[in-house]
């Protein structure tokens, strides 16, 4: 597989793996059948992304995408966040194998399933905003 | 990292060419060129170097020199088995039965033909990937034409009841291939005691080149070309000879059955030691394939909670090469057709490694991979959410 | 008298691996076994000359890297040119338009066909070996699915006019074959200017080794699979990959290309030289295939009242390496299906000669060689009683 | 092809070739579409074959099996010339490649063909010895 010297460094020290006790909000995407999952948590305060941290199951790219994806988001507002694309990562990654693009698109879903959920308990999700997270029903494989 | 020296741990994927058949393979390159259908000194004496390989060959096998026929590749040999006997054999019947862990060139073939209206039964097989020649016995219909069951598999190294299954196709006068790629030079093969009718191999497995191989094909027993075009191979293989190759392929295989009680005490003794290690040491694995009828050189373990390309990626940094599956299916995303047929789950079957010894592989080799391992499953597992999940519900419970 | 130094003049039949080649070959069997398929380093630096090579040949025939995939010879590319794109087009027709000269590993593949219900339209050629494309654009009918025929003749070395059919094909949408294995590295090849969709090539025609070659598939074009197997080439051919085969190859045909200008220079004139020195010197005889249309290198001519194996056996004693006919049909006894095609009658077509240029062929070798032929054919004829029926009819009127 | 020396030495220097001007008998057998016709003179006195020659089209083997085939009938009585088989004249020649025997079925006939003739001259020929005469309907391709 030829993954670029980012992915590699991502890969071999990802950055913000771990959980966060008393996340803001959660989200986990991908299943165990595909052979990648994603969980990311995130602490948020003012609207600010102060902390994120993913635990992830997959290959090497699943795991660097996770990492450079919580990277972006930390220290981004709630709607900064929602506006990175998988292609972003891919790209802040010096690029992704065709074959493993899937795998930033899963980092991005699971970035908005947890902004989702925060906004589900912050009453935020609203009809306008909603469509923002018809991403998550792609299915990126 | 990548600067290490390099502990290659992949030889059911491919083998580096040893100097001794680099040595024939030079010397013809070099003095040796003509086409063996020419008439003149050098296509007679390319010629002769064709017809000794296949003495050899055919020692190497308990075959007769006229029953062997060389190709390019398993692959190629596996297709022309199976659709040369499905053509040859259209009017008897349409029906084949073949295994669900064979080596996709085997099974793409026979979704090829059944395409075309051929009927195929996929023998299931238990957990360690071992078919019942009961079942094979009760799936032959009078319209059955092909029986092929693989000698011994790439992924997990399991080695079938090739002789019952052979005895049983006899009997009920059905063709029986082989597909014996990774069995060649493991294992004593003796084509008439096992009563094969048909038989692949591959070079590049045992230390010849990539870009040969050869089926043996029973004297009497018809199947249609795959290759058509000139007199080459006694009409049945068309296309100029591989001299190369062929010679290579000859050396290589007589060079690995002259060793093969030798190498399967070393290789074996890896093995054992290996999945020793690695079972004691490393908690939630679990070995797959058979414990003893495998082969000497391979090993395949399933780690829970983590995903097998990660495994791989580390160990390739630290200077490993080793698969997860077959290497054929590396640029896919599904787990392994034979590790789901003997029953994983999928994300089990998703975090499992192949190590298989050879040659260069060393007993030290094997101590300094369970440890590096061991770290490995630990630094993915700390990463695997999988993995907390299972350690809070532990606590819980 | 064998150990005689040698003159190898058929360069048609097979030609050595060049040293620049070897070179190449050599470093990778020493340092880069890796299979393409596998993940770890050793892998994919092996992939990586893998796309290297598809690059490069894809560049001497100006077609994209997609459009290449690598076989084990001409043979498999046109077998698998003829029945892929038969078996995909099943639904649209079962008629294929080829010409009656073309190589065997073409004909046999139709033959092979027709035996499946497809039916073959086989063109004449003129007394050149010429095919008409008038004739092409006639046998056309609503169910003709592909057209092949080969770019330059292996025996008689007649160039047919290739652009001017694959101009018709496209025009009346048809799949358009061409085996250019003698064509390569002699002729200029442009696919996408002659409109062609499909190109068999061989390596071992082009100083690479035997056991490689490619098909040119025009993207878009769908051809059924031959060798169904693992994800290698796209999923198009199976076969762990010959990767020191394959970058041979390129390097190879990259070569050849280069100096496709000053070869068809100095080859020609060698050609030219010797077709007029017979001619001059050794009456009834008569040059077979095009004047002009021509493959720069080769030299077919049939001698009257003598025999064709007899003339080589003896120039072979005198350290030539010549052909009658295709060396691929050497083990038959029926004159050449390409010296009948353009008219000979059997007896004339028994005494043909080819001699092919290359390499390491030099003008001096044309003038001995004359010289040598014609006591050859002198000899033969003071034998044969052909020759002294021929002269007691001529004393006679 | 894989000749043996006595055919190769047949081939280059073969004995017998010419013609008889004044022959007792001559046969001639094959055809030039299959490639090969051998032309045989014999010079017979007191019924032993007292000089032999040939002309042959066709290749090495077709010649050295003239060539042979000549010098042993030479000096012997036209009844032992007559129980020459192809076999033997194969074997005199240290074998013939699978391919090629019919090159010395063809030399027998040759030789065959022309004792016919002698016979049929010498009002020889009979209802009793005829059957010596069938394998010349043979086609030996
Ligand atoms: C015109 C032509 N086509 C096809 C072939 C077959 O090529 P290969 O020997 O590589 O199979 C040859 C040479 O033998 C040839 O000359
Ligand atoms: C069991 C088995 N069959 C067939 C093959 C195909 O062999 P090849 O790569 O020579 O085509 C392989 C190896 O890839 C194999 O392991």
């Amino acid at each position: 597989m030829q993954y670029s010297d980012k992915v590699m460094d991502h890969f071999m020290n990802p950055r913000n793996v771990g959980e966060i006790e008393d996340a803001s909000a959660s989200g986990t995407v991908g299943n165990a059948k595909c052979g990648d999952i994603m969980k990311v948590d995130l602490k948020i305060e003012d609207n600010v992304i102060v902390d994120a941290k993913f635990k992830t199951f997959g290959c090497g790219s699943a795991i660097a995408t996770s990492s450079m994806a919580t990277e972006m988001i930390i220290g981004k507002t709630v709607e900064e966040a929602l506006s990175i694309t998988n292609k972003a990562v891919a790209e802040a990654l010096d690029g992704l194998p065709p074959i493993k693009m899937h795998c930033s698109l899963l980092a991005e879903q699971a970035v908005k399933a947890a902004i989702k959920e925060y906004y589900e308990k912050t009453g935020r999700l609203n009809d306008e905003n909603k469509a923002l997270f018809d991403m998550l029903e792609e299915d990126p494989h | 990292m990548s600067d290490k020296k390099r502990v290659y741990l992949d030889y059911a994927a491919t083998t580096p060419v040893r100097s001794e058949v680099l040595e024939v393979m030079l010397d013809i390159y070099n003095n040796n060129f003509g086409n063996p259908s020419s008439f003149y000194q050098e296509g007679q004496k390319a010629a002769k170097i064709i017809d000794q390989s296949r003495e050899t060959v055919a020692g190497c096998i308990g075959a007769r020199p006229n029953e062997v026929y060389f190709t390019s590749c398993g692959t190629e040999s596996d297709n022309w088995a199976i659709k040369g006997a499905a053509i040859a054999q259209a009017q008897k019947g349409k029906h084949i039965i073949t295994s669900s862990i064979e080596h996709h060139a085997v099974i793409h073939p026979c979704e090829a033909l059944a395409r075309q209206g051929y009927e195929i039964t996929w023998l299931d097989v238990d957990q360690y990937g071992l078919v019942d020649p009961d079942d094979v016995r009760k799936a032959i219909r009078p319209d059955t034409i092909l029986v092929s069951i693989m000698m011994a598999n790439n992924e997990i190294g399991t080695v079938q009841p090739i002789a019952e299954i052979g005895k049983i196709c006899r009997e009920n006068k059905v063709l029986f291939h082989t597909d014996a790629v990774q069995a060649a030079g493991a294992l004593k093969i003796d084509v008439k005691e096992l009563n094969i009718d048909l038989l692949s191999l591959s070079g590049h497995k045992i230390y010849a080149p990539k870009g040969v191989g050869a089926l043996y094909v029973r004297g009497g027993v018809k199947i249609a070309n795959l290759l058509d075009g000139g007199a080459q191979e006694r009409t049945k293989r068309g296309g100029t000879e591989n001299v190369a190759g062929i010679a290579a392929f000859a050396k290589a295989f007589e060079l690995a059955v002259s060793e093969i009680d030798d190498n399967a005490r070393r290789l074996s003794s890896m093995r054992d030691r290996l999945i020793g290690q690695v079972m004691a040491e490393i908690p939630h694995a679990r070995l797959n394939g058979h414990k003893t009828s495998r082969l000497p050189n391979n090993v395949n373990i399933s780690f829970e909670f983590i995903e097998g390309e990660s495994i791989l990626l580390m160990l390739d940094l630290l200077g490993y090469s080793c698969s997860s599956g077959s290497a054929c299916t590396s640029g896919s995303l599904d787990p392994s057709h034979v590790l789901l047929a003997i029953g994983l789950p999928h994300e089990i079957a998703h975090g499992s490694l192949r190590v298989t010894f050879g040659k260069d592989s060393q007993e030290e080799d094997v101590d300094r991979l369970t440890a590096d391992l061991k770290n490995i499953v630990q630094r993915l597992r700390d990463m695997s959410p999988l993995y907390s999940d299972f350690l809070k519900a532990q606590k819980q419970a």
